[in-house]
């Protein structure tokens, strides 16, 4: 029944894509990167860690410049209309490139790798394959590409996270990871096919269309909503799809933790943005009760619970890698807020939060690892007296929970502010989840300050061994980190007016 | 430009600071402790004083004389609703004040000079100097001040300076107890005269007597008149305090711990009668319901002090009760309505209670420090200057005819009367009784004390020894000279005595032995006319005597000597009143009141001069001819004794109340405060100790860290969520699964409805 | 009569089939302890996708299911491949591959 | 010149960061050059200020600053929120009378703090530059005119007292470092709330967008109507102000958020308690005198009867509390409570005597409580402990600490001719004329026996009678009958030495030469709170007979 399409037809496709290419250069480039980065590690015997890491940030490096050049390009959606070039996904773009940097400077300084004989090639090919996926996820305007993209981040996730053969909580996270995002992927993948036959469409600016256009039956559509969220909440890490988080970023070596809270969070973020604010139709009715049937209150809920449980059990972790997982849950939380406003400013929020959060819990996991490098381990129990030790560290470490808090002047207050501004720009209508939001940071307090609490405030139970001395590169790194998010703590314009720019895409669908 | 009198009286009011800045800071490095600068710059003091005194008294000498001026001391700028609001600092210059001028530095200087032989030897010998320079100095501030708010204020450092002086031995527990009651006892009766002032400033925006009167009389006071009467009651408050009147008399007669001189000055001349002298400044604001609270209490406090030192063995109690006594008096007087009559007394007072108790210190110094009578007899050989001074000073207190105190005393008990019978009787009689009876009493515990002290044998033998030996060296800062024979106090203690002595005979304020009103005093202090307005309407006794009310005011007019308009009943005893020109009372209450007075000048006369025959006959017969035997009485009536031995038990029943009451309280609010308020935090601790799954240290931190009950519900809700989190990755999804089709029956529900 | 049958067959049929293929995945991914089975779960719910994209891609014209089932059997193979190596690191390291034993991160 | 004396000390800071932390008192010396400099410019900024003009608020239609003195008005941050118009936040600059009063008393208490901290040996680098991070929070917060940068500097407070106490606090002192944190924050996130609701309810008439500037903010006539603090939305304008008043409220603190404060103080080192009390405590009402009442003027209406008893009880109860302890920091630390409730009681007046008196306490809080501290400081140093009863007699042995101590005493019990005595009767003064206060004012006069009673009973116990027989330090008598005492393991002088005394005469002549003549302060406020008054009060305005 499906007849073979006429060679003219061919014509046409293969020119589209030549066509369409032009616009998809990082990607490529990136994809490129990734092969070279297996061939580099091939060619050169094991003694290439060194060289590996140089040339993957390299690598990375090279691929701002194309997506500086994307910049100039006008919007467009191409491959069909199966993935958009916008202002949108520059900035994802620009966001997953440079936590993928820091994903490798992390992994340079970590011991726990270092220690692991077999090659690094693999682990900075997927690596890049991640950083590729993730850029796919933030700019894909089709379920299928949608789906591809998640699954490939996924896949690298599962294997990066695995990475350590010998560690038997690094397999248990992996295997743990592995099965919970299969299934929760499975869910996505149901709940995309329902919406594709009730639509007909995968384009979701269509979808959009259609279901404005001839409604849809409720129920159907919420079972929809619901499997979708299944498998957004899981990428993001939120109550209640958040379970695997605290035992993969417990389990998984530490840089593929901080990788994983950040950048694949925020894919899913991205996701969940492009998908909510595009493909569902709402109409402006949405306000009305928090029990309505639609995705907002859904979000409304998944926020609430997420805030609240993340930051109620990260007062019980003991291990601080675990504490973060946690905390990050919380934050997940906390950025739903801002998509929950559904407008300009909510969204321009999220972003300027993400940006704040992945200078920070970069900083926090960056000297975890250095301390851990130390201590031989993650414990609560083993910071203590650490701050005499480590004077600049420890003062680093500080100021990056005291962001995770939000407190002035740090980045993390400015992303708090912004999300707060957005809710009360609405009236009174959100104020209880401001309320919860701005209860469960207090409560957020408490935990992180334990950290600093037993870096200064205790004696080390270990006799006084002296300053601790970190190599230079990983100074620096820690300064620059620890400066940029004071520095954008006092002057955050142009990262925020840059996410204001970047939000510009939803204008239509955004009031 | 200032008046010269202005700029002389701020001079006396500056001195004596000077005298307590240079002393505090260098007594030591100055030779003798520089008690010669205290005396010095006190001298100058009393020069001064005297000028003044001589040149508004004795040459001036005119009732109305007033002279006044202020500053600005704070500027509110302008106040919304009310516009533009200074609180002024003043001096006023009149009568009253030019005599207390002279009164106060006298006295002070001869204290000053007393003091350099009795305290001989002390261990702070200088630093006692600086203190009674400071007081010097406020007592000037409260006699100068012309208005509430510095009076006030120097009221309270009045208050400081006794509380240092009377902790002067602070080494001693019992002076340091008996400063702290004193200060707190004050500041009981000064919470209730700040609130009068707030009432008064709350109305008028000012503090100054003279704005405060005027406004007054328009009738600008907005609340109802309770708030007047309130107002003076609560004034009075501080009076009873500072004057010990009942029921804060307490602290007087611990204040005995100080050093004599100090007794002699503060407890008994100066700083007690600022209280008569601060309701004298605003007396006529009172209404005549104050008045009555007043005259009742003064008339109480008269009573029962008198009944308490009937019975009690340290000279110095003695006498503290007597002064209780006499300010009850003068606190009478003014309640009654007579007001020149109890600022008479106050005066008179002061002399000869200042020579009583300077004489009772120079007994207690020869006798190293031996203050119980009953261990004393005999002296009037040993000290016969001592001897002579006091017993004047014994007679005027005890108001014998010819001295100063028959005077005063008596014009005080006429008043009475006169306020008795105006009031329309009743109850209002006990006031005179009561005075009377204190008569009786203080002639007759002033003739038991002279007689224990000065004659009989000596019985210092009797003493037992052990007891002794502790007073001499707890009360002595250290014991220069041992126990050698009693002698005569040397000169700079003997001058004093007699200068006071002198002031004591009738003839410094009056020609007339019999009558205080043709003295010079009553002259230039004259009851001033109420600002308040007469609620007469009500009264009895004004009702009773309206008519010549009205007549008097009548003829009051085409001619001042308002006397003679009185009714012929009176005409006989009018007459005998020096009053040629007396001031004009509108309102027809003080009119009356004044009126009776004079017409019961001479019952007054006959009735206290019975008193006193009954009081000092009553002595001889207990302790000189041994008629009746003192102990074997206080046997028979054991508990009256008891009861007056022990002071009407009024300590044991503040202790048992008042301070033991605050203490548990703020024991309790104490514990409120660790364990309640606070406490959520350790009870929680504690309830959460059962759910403590890990380090007690950290769990301790977690429960006490987030400090409010909150923290109990975070932590159980995250011990209970965080077991969700099994580790085994099917639970998760079985979890997951759950969630959704959780959801979806949820809304399918809200669907089908 | 077979064929009408056959024709008689419509979009409930198959959606019937794939709720329920989707229901046993579900299933076993929740009760099965050996990851091996879980894994076949996992696949049982993709293919339940599957089916309905080719179904609504047959009822609704349009390749796009096709596409769709076609790069999800694609990446269900890569899935299972990476499955596997976990697996067997698992069984390696904790001599087993019974999943719900492997808890020692809990909490 | 204010960004100069607010940011100094970060210089400072910044500088000793440079300094090795083994050189220990050249750390030192910068710190008190920058505090000394901070005097300077304090005392420069006090004489060119003009204290006729008034502040608080923008005239309407007059200048965008207000009578505002010193302004340092640049835009911050300048963002473009779309539909929400530009997001305006400036570095704004600016003192009044409320200001200066304050900003004088901080740069004293600085001085005063780096001198007591003097004798700190641990970690010297790390308290230093934590000290000064401090003193600039504090400084800032009382010049910002920005609610914006206000609350930045507020919260900048939080992080430096958490370390001070914790790591340089006494043996409970992680208790009582989490215990302020987390009690301070609970009370500053709310605000947060609180401004970005008041920045989207408010525009500045001039450029006609939302704004943080509390001189805006402070004209009702730029609320907008319908917005979720507009003057129509009665409800959250209340809950805002019970929110704000609840946050500045713990900082006082009052009654029922206090409970923070006795053990802050007791675990804290001498120099901070100085600090807290000092300052810290003035930040709790000079937010409710900038920000709270003046932004909500018909709310704090309502609410006065309510505020007076708050103050009240924090009198009473405060004064009851102190009566009952026995560690004398934590007697001080409970005459703060109660002291501060003065002002809170002034600040309920709501006319100009009281709100005179709450001001004029406040700085004369700081200055008479710094001493108490700096007293009980001396005591510890020597005896290791503060237990009122074991000492007893001391007067004998150290005549000029004694001596010190009684006029610190006395200043706190408000005596006249001491600097507490007036601001005390202010208060009660304007409290007693307002009507709605009336009542209050007269059970709150309890307070002036009860807090004589716990004041003298301490001071009988330790200075005078004889020395205690479980006495924390030994007596003996030499040849001549001299007794001398001293205190186990103490080598440096019995009595004050050269230090404390530099610390506490300066405190001990401005207290006496306050209460003498008080204008010098009180004549830079009276303009503002006559203003303020207007602002806040035109119903007490009517009332006041």
């Amino acid at each position: 029944m499906f007849e073979m399409p006429s060679g003219a037809e061919i014509q046409s496709i293969i020119s589209t894509l030549k066509g369409g290419a032009g616009y998809f250069i990082p990607e490529i480039y990136l994809s490129v990167l990734f092969m070279v980065l297996i061939l580099l590690d091939l060619v050169t015997g094991k003694k290439n860690r060194g060289l590996l890491a140089t040339a993957t940030i390299a690598g990375l490096l090279g691929s701002v410049y194309f997506i500086f050049k994307q910049q100039t390009m006008p919007d467009v959606q191409f491959f069909f209309g199966m993935y958009a070039l916008d202002r949108f996904g520059i900035f994802f773009k620009y966001f997953f490139v440079a936590s993928g940097i820091l994903a490798v400077l992390t992994t340079m300084v970590d011991d726990q790798l270092k220690k692991h004989e077999s090659g690094m090639g693999e682990y900075y090919a997927l690596l890049v394959a991640m950083v590729v996926g993730m850029m796919m996820m933030a700019s894909s305007t089709d379920l299928l590409m949608m789906f591809l993209a998640m699954e490939l981040v996924s896949l690298s996730a599962y294997a990066m996270t695995g990475y350590l053969k010998r560690e038997p909580r690094s397999s248990e996270a992996a295997l743990k990871y592995l099965v919970y995002g299969a299934v929760s992927s499975g869910m996505l993948l149901y709940g995309f096919s329902l919406i594709y036959g009730m639509t007909a469409e995968t384009n979701i600016t269509r979808i959009s269309m259609v279901l404005a256009a001839h409604g849809y039956d409720p129920l159907v559509m919420i079972l929809t909503v619901l499997l979708i969220m299944a498998g957004l909440g899981y990428k993001m890490g939120a109550v209640p799809f958040h379970f695997w988080s605290p035992d993969v970023y417990e389990g998984a070596p530490t840089p593929v933790t901080a990788y994983l809270s950040v950048a694949s969070k925020a894919a899913g973020f991205a996701m969940l943005m492009r998908f909510f604010f595009v493909a569902v139709p709402h109409g402006f009715d949405m306000y009305v009760s928090p029990l309505h049937i639609d995705w907002l209150s859904i979000l409304m809920l998944v926020s609430a619970a997420s805030m609240i449980y993340g930051n109620v059990v990260a007062i019980w972790q003991k291990n601080v890698k675990r504490l973060l997982a946690y905390s990050s849950i919380a934050h997940a939380g906390y950025l739903l807020l801002g998509i929950i406003t559904m407008d300009q400013l909510g969204t321009q929020a999220v972003l300027v939060y993400l940006a704040a959060y992945l200078l920070m819990n970069y900083g926090a996991f960056y000297v975890v690892i250095l301390i851990a490098n130390h201590t031989g381990s993650e414990n609560l129990d083993d910071y203590k007296g650490l701050g005499k030790r480590m004077p600049l560290l420890g003062a680093a470490l500080t100021v990056f929970l005291i962001s995770l808090v939000g407190l002035p002047p740090t980045f993390g207050f400015i992303g708090k502010l912004m999300i707060f501004s957005a809710l009360l720009a609405k009236g009174s209508l959100f104020m209880w989840l401001a309320l919860i939001g701005i209860l469960t940071s207090v409560i957020s307090l408490y935990y992180y300050m334990l950290i600093p609490l037993n870096m200064y405030l205790r004696e080390s139970n270990t006799p006084e061994e002296g300053v601790i001395t970190t190599g230079m590169g990983a100074k620096i790194v820690t300064a620059s980190l620890m400066i940029l998010t004071l520095w954008f703590g006092l002057f955050f314009q142009p990262i925020a007016n840059y996410a204001k720019y970047s939000t510009a895409i939803f204008g239509a669908f955004l009031n | 430009m200032m008046h010269s009198l202005i700029q002389l009286s701020i001079a006396v009011l500056l001195l004596p600071l000077l005298s307590f800045v240079v002393l505090i800071f260098f007594n030591r490095r100055l030779p003798r402790g520089g008690d010669f600068v205290g005396v010095g710059l006190l001298g100058t003091t009393l020069a001064i004083a005297l000028y003044i005194f001589w040149t508004v008294i004795v040459q001036h000498y005119d009732p109305a004389f007033r002279l006044a001026w202020d500053f600005t001391w704070l500027d509110f700028g302008n106040v919304p609703g009310v516009g533009p609001l200074q609180v002024k600092m003043g001096i006023v210059i009149d009568n009253l004040t030019a005599i207390m001028l002279a009164m106060v530095s006298l006295i002070s200087f001869l204290v000053h000079l007393y003091s350099t032989g009795y305290m001989k030897g002390e261990t702070y010998y200088g630093r006692f100097f600086a203190y009674l320079g400071i007081f010097t100095f406020s007592m000037f501030g409260i006699v100068l001040s012309d208005n509430l708010f510095s009076i006030y204020m120097f009221w309270e450092l009045v208050g400081l300076s006794s509380y240092l002086l009377i902790g002067f031995y602070f080494h001693k527990d019992s002076a340091a107890d008996a400063q702290k009651k004193a200060f707190l006892t004050n500041r009981v009766g000064d919470i209730g005269m700040w609130l009068g002032i707030l009432i008064l400033y709350s109305q008028f925006h000012t503090f100054g007597y003279q704005e405060i009167f005027a406004h007054i009389k328009n009738g600008d006071f907005h609340m109802s008149q309770a708030w007047l009467t309130a107002a003076g009651v609560l004034l009075f408050m501080g009076c009873v305090g500072k004057s010990a009147q009942f029921p804060l008399h307490v602290w007087l007669p611990d204040a005995m711990e100080g050093p004599t001189p100090v007794s002699a000055l503060i407890h008994a001349a100066t700083m007690v009668a600022a209280g008569v002298y601060f309701m004298a400044r605003i007396f006529v604001l009172l209404t005549p319901e104050a008045q009555h609270v007043i005259a009742f209490i003064g008339a109480f406090t008269a009573f029962m002090s008198a009944t308490i030192a009937i019975t009690q063995h340290d000279i110095k109690r003695v006498l503290a009760y007597s002064t209780v006594s006499q300010l009850g008096y003068m606190v009478l007087g003014l309640g009654v309505g007579s007001y020149s009559a109890a600022l008479f007394h106050l005066l008179t007072h002061a002399f000869f209670k200042a020579c009583l108790f300077l004489g009772s210190g120079a007994i207690i110094h020869a006798m190293h420090h031996e203050q119980d009578m009953r261990w004393m007899g005999g002296l009037y050989k040993k000290m016969p200057w001592t001897f002579v001074t006091f017993s004047i000073a014994t007679l005027a207190l005890a108001g014998l005819p010819l001295t100063s105190g028959f005077l005063s005393k008596d014009a005080i008990l006429a008043g009475a009367l006169g306020f008795a019978q105006v009031e329309g009787g009743g109850i209002f009689y006990l006031v005179p009784v009561f005075g009377f009876a204190a008569a009786v009493m203080t002639a007759f515990y002033m003739g038991r004390q002279v007689w224990l002290v000065f004659f009989g044998e000596s019985r210092t033998h009797l003493k037992p020894a052990e007891e002794h030996g502790h007073d001499a060296h707890a009360a002595h800062g250290h014991d220069d000279h041992g126990h050698h024979e009693v002698h005569e106090v040397s000169w700079n203690m003997r001058l004093p005595l007699v200068i006071l002595a002198t002031l004591s005979v009738f003839i410094v304020f009056s020609p007339d032995p019999l009558d205080g009103g043709k003295g010079w005093f009553m002259h230039l202090v004259q009851t001033p006319a109420t600002v308040v307005a007469s609620t007469e309407a009500a009264h009895e006794g004004a009702k009773l005597h309206a008519p010549e009310a009205g007549k008097l005011l009548a003829e009051a007019h085409t001619d001042t000597q308002h006397v003679e308009a009185a009714p012929a009943a009176h005409a006989e005893a009018a007459s005998n009143e020096g009053e040629g020109h007396g001031p004009v009372y509108a309102d027809p209450r003080q009119a009356e009141i004044v009126h009776m007075t004079h017409a019961n000048h001479w019952n007054a006369i006959k009735l206290s001069s019975l008193m006193l025959i009954a009081g000092i006959g009553m002595a001889l017969i207990v302790y000189v001819f041994r008629i009746i035997d003192p102990d074997k009485t206080a046997q028979a009536i054991r508990p009256l004794y008891l009861y007056s031995f022990n002071k009407w038990y009024w300590d044991e029943i503040y202790d048992a109340t008042i301070i033991k009451g605050s203490m548990l309280i703020s024991k309790i609010l104490a514990w409120f405060d660790a364990n309640i308020v606070d406490g959520l935090v350790n009870g929680v601790a504690t309830v959460f100790r059962k759910f403590a799954f890990f380090n007690g240290g950290v769990d301790k931190y977690v429960v006490d860290g987030l400090v409010n009950f909150t923290a109990f519900t975070v932590q159980t809700t995250g011990a209970v969520f965080r077991k969700i989190q099994t580790g085994k990755v099917q639970t998760y999804l079985v979890m997951v699964v759950f969630a959704v089709l959780g959801w979806f029956a949820l809304y399918f529900a809200h669907l089908v409805k | 009569m077979l064929t009408e049958q056959l024709l008689s067959i419509g979009v409930n049929h198959f959606l019937t089939i794939s709720v329920i293929l989707f229901g046993l995945g579900m299933f076993a991914v929740m009760t099965r302890k050996n990851a091996i089975v879980i894994l076949m779960g996992v696949e049982l719910i993709l293919n339940a996708a599957n089916i309905n994209f080719l179904t609504f891609s047959k009822y609704n014209g349009g390749m796009e299911g096709v596409m769709f089932s076609l790069f999800v059997i694609v990446l269900a193979a890569a899935e299972a491949a990476i499955a596997l190596a976990i697996v067997i690191n698992i069984f390696k390291t904790f001599k087993t591959v019974d999943v719900s034993s492997v808890d020692t991160m809990k909490e | 010149m204010l960004s100069l004396i607010v940011f100094l000390p970060i210089i400072a800071g910044l500088v000793i960061l440079a300094v090795p932390s083994s050189q220990k008192q050249i750390i030192r010396i910068v710190s008190l050059l920058a505090a000394l400099a901070q005097g300077v410019l304090a005392v420069l900024i006090w004489r060119q200020y003009d204290p006729t003009m008034a502040g608080i608020v923008a005239a309407p239609g007059g200048s965008p600053v207000g009578s505002f003195q010193m302004i340092e008005r640049i835009s911050w941050i300048s963002l473009d929120l779309g539909s929400f118009g530009p997001l305006n936040i400036e570095y704004f600059l600016g003192v009044d009378g409320l200001s200066i009063t304050m900003v004088l008393l901080t740069a004293l208490i600085s001085i005063i703090g780096v001198l007591s901290s003097w004798p700190i040996q641990k970690q010297v680098k790390g308290y230093f530059i934590l000290y000064n991070l401090l003193s600039t929070a504090m400084m800032g917060c009382f010049v910002a005119l920005d609610f914006f940068l206000f609350y930045v500097f507020w919260e900048l407070m939080l992080l430096p007292m958490y370390f001070l106490i914790g790591i340089w606090g006494g043996p409970n002192r992680e208790y009582a470092a989490i215990k302020f944190f987390l009690y301070t924050l609970f009370g500053s996130v709310f605000m947060l709330l609180v401004m970005i609701g008041l920045y989207f309810s408010v525009t500045d008439p001039l450029t006609g967008h939302h704004t943080f500037s509390l001189v805006a903010m402070a004209d009702q006539a730029n609320y907008i109507k319908g917005a979720i603090l507009g003057p129509d939305s009665v409800t959250w304008r209340y809950v805002a102000f019970i929110v704000l008043f609840v946050g500045f409220a713990i900082k006082v603190p009052m009654f029922p958020f206090h409970t923070w404060l006795p053990d802050a103080h007791v675990e804290a080192p001498t120099p901070i308690s100085v600090i807290l009390a000092g300052v810290l405590l003035k930040l709790g009402t000079y937010g409710m005198m900038r920000i709270n009442f003046p932004l909500f003027p018909e709310v704090y209406q309502a609410g006065l009867y309510v505020i007076g008893v708050f103050g009240a009880i924090n009198i009473i109860y405060g004064a009851f509390c102190a009566l009952a302890q026995q560690d004398l920091k934590k007697m001080v630390a409970y005459s703060s409570i109660s002291h501060m409730g003065y002002v809170l009681l002034g600040l309920a007046a709501a006319n100009t005597e009281g709100m005179i008196g709450a001001l004029y306490q406040m700085f004369n809080h700081g200055t008479i409580t710094a001493m108490l501290f700096l007293l009980v400081g001396v005591i510890y140093d020597r005896a290791h402990s503060r237990q009122i009863d074991k000492f007893g007699g001391l007067a004998s042995y150290m005549p000029v600490y004694t001596g010190i101590v009684i006029v610190a005493w006395f200043a706190s019990l408000g005596l006249p001719g001491l600097s507490g005595f007036i601001s005390e009767a202010l208060v009660f003064v304007g409290a007693f004329t307002a009507p709605v206060t009336r009542p209050i004012a007269m059970v709150s006069v309890l307070g002036i026996v009860f807090g004589a009673a716990y004041l003298l009973w301490s001071l009988q116990r330790m200075f005078l009678g004889k020395r205690k027989p479980d006495a924390l330090y030994d007596l003996e008598v030499d040849a001549d009958g001299h007794e001398h005492i001293h205190f186990h393991d103490w080598k440096g002088k019995l009595d004050l030495d050269a230090r404390e005394l530099t610390m506490l005469i300066p405190l001990v002549i401005i207290v006496i030469a306050l209460g003498i003549y008080p204008m010098p302060v009180m004549g830079l406020l009276t303009a503002s709170i006559n203003k303020l008054v207007q602002v806040l009060a035109p119903v007490a305005m009517s009332a006041v007979h």
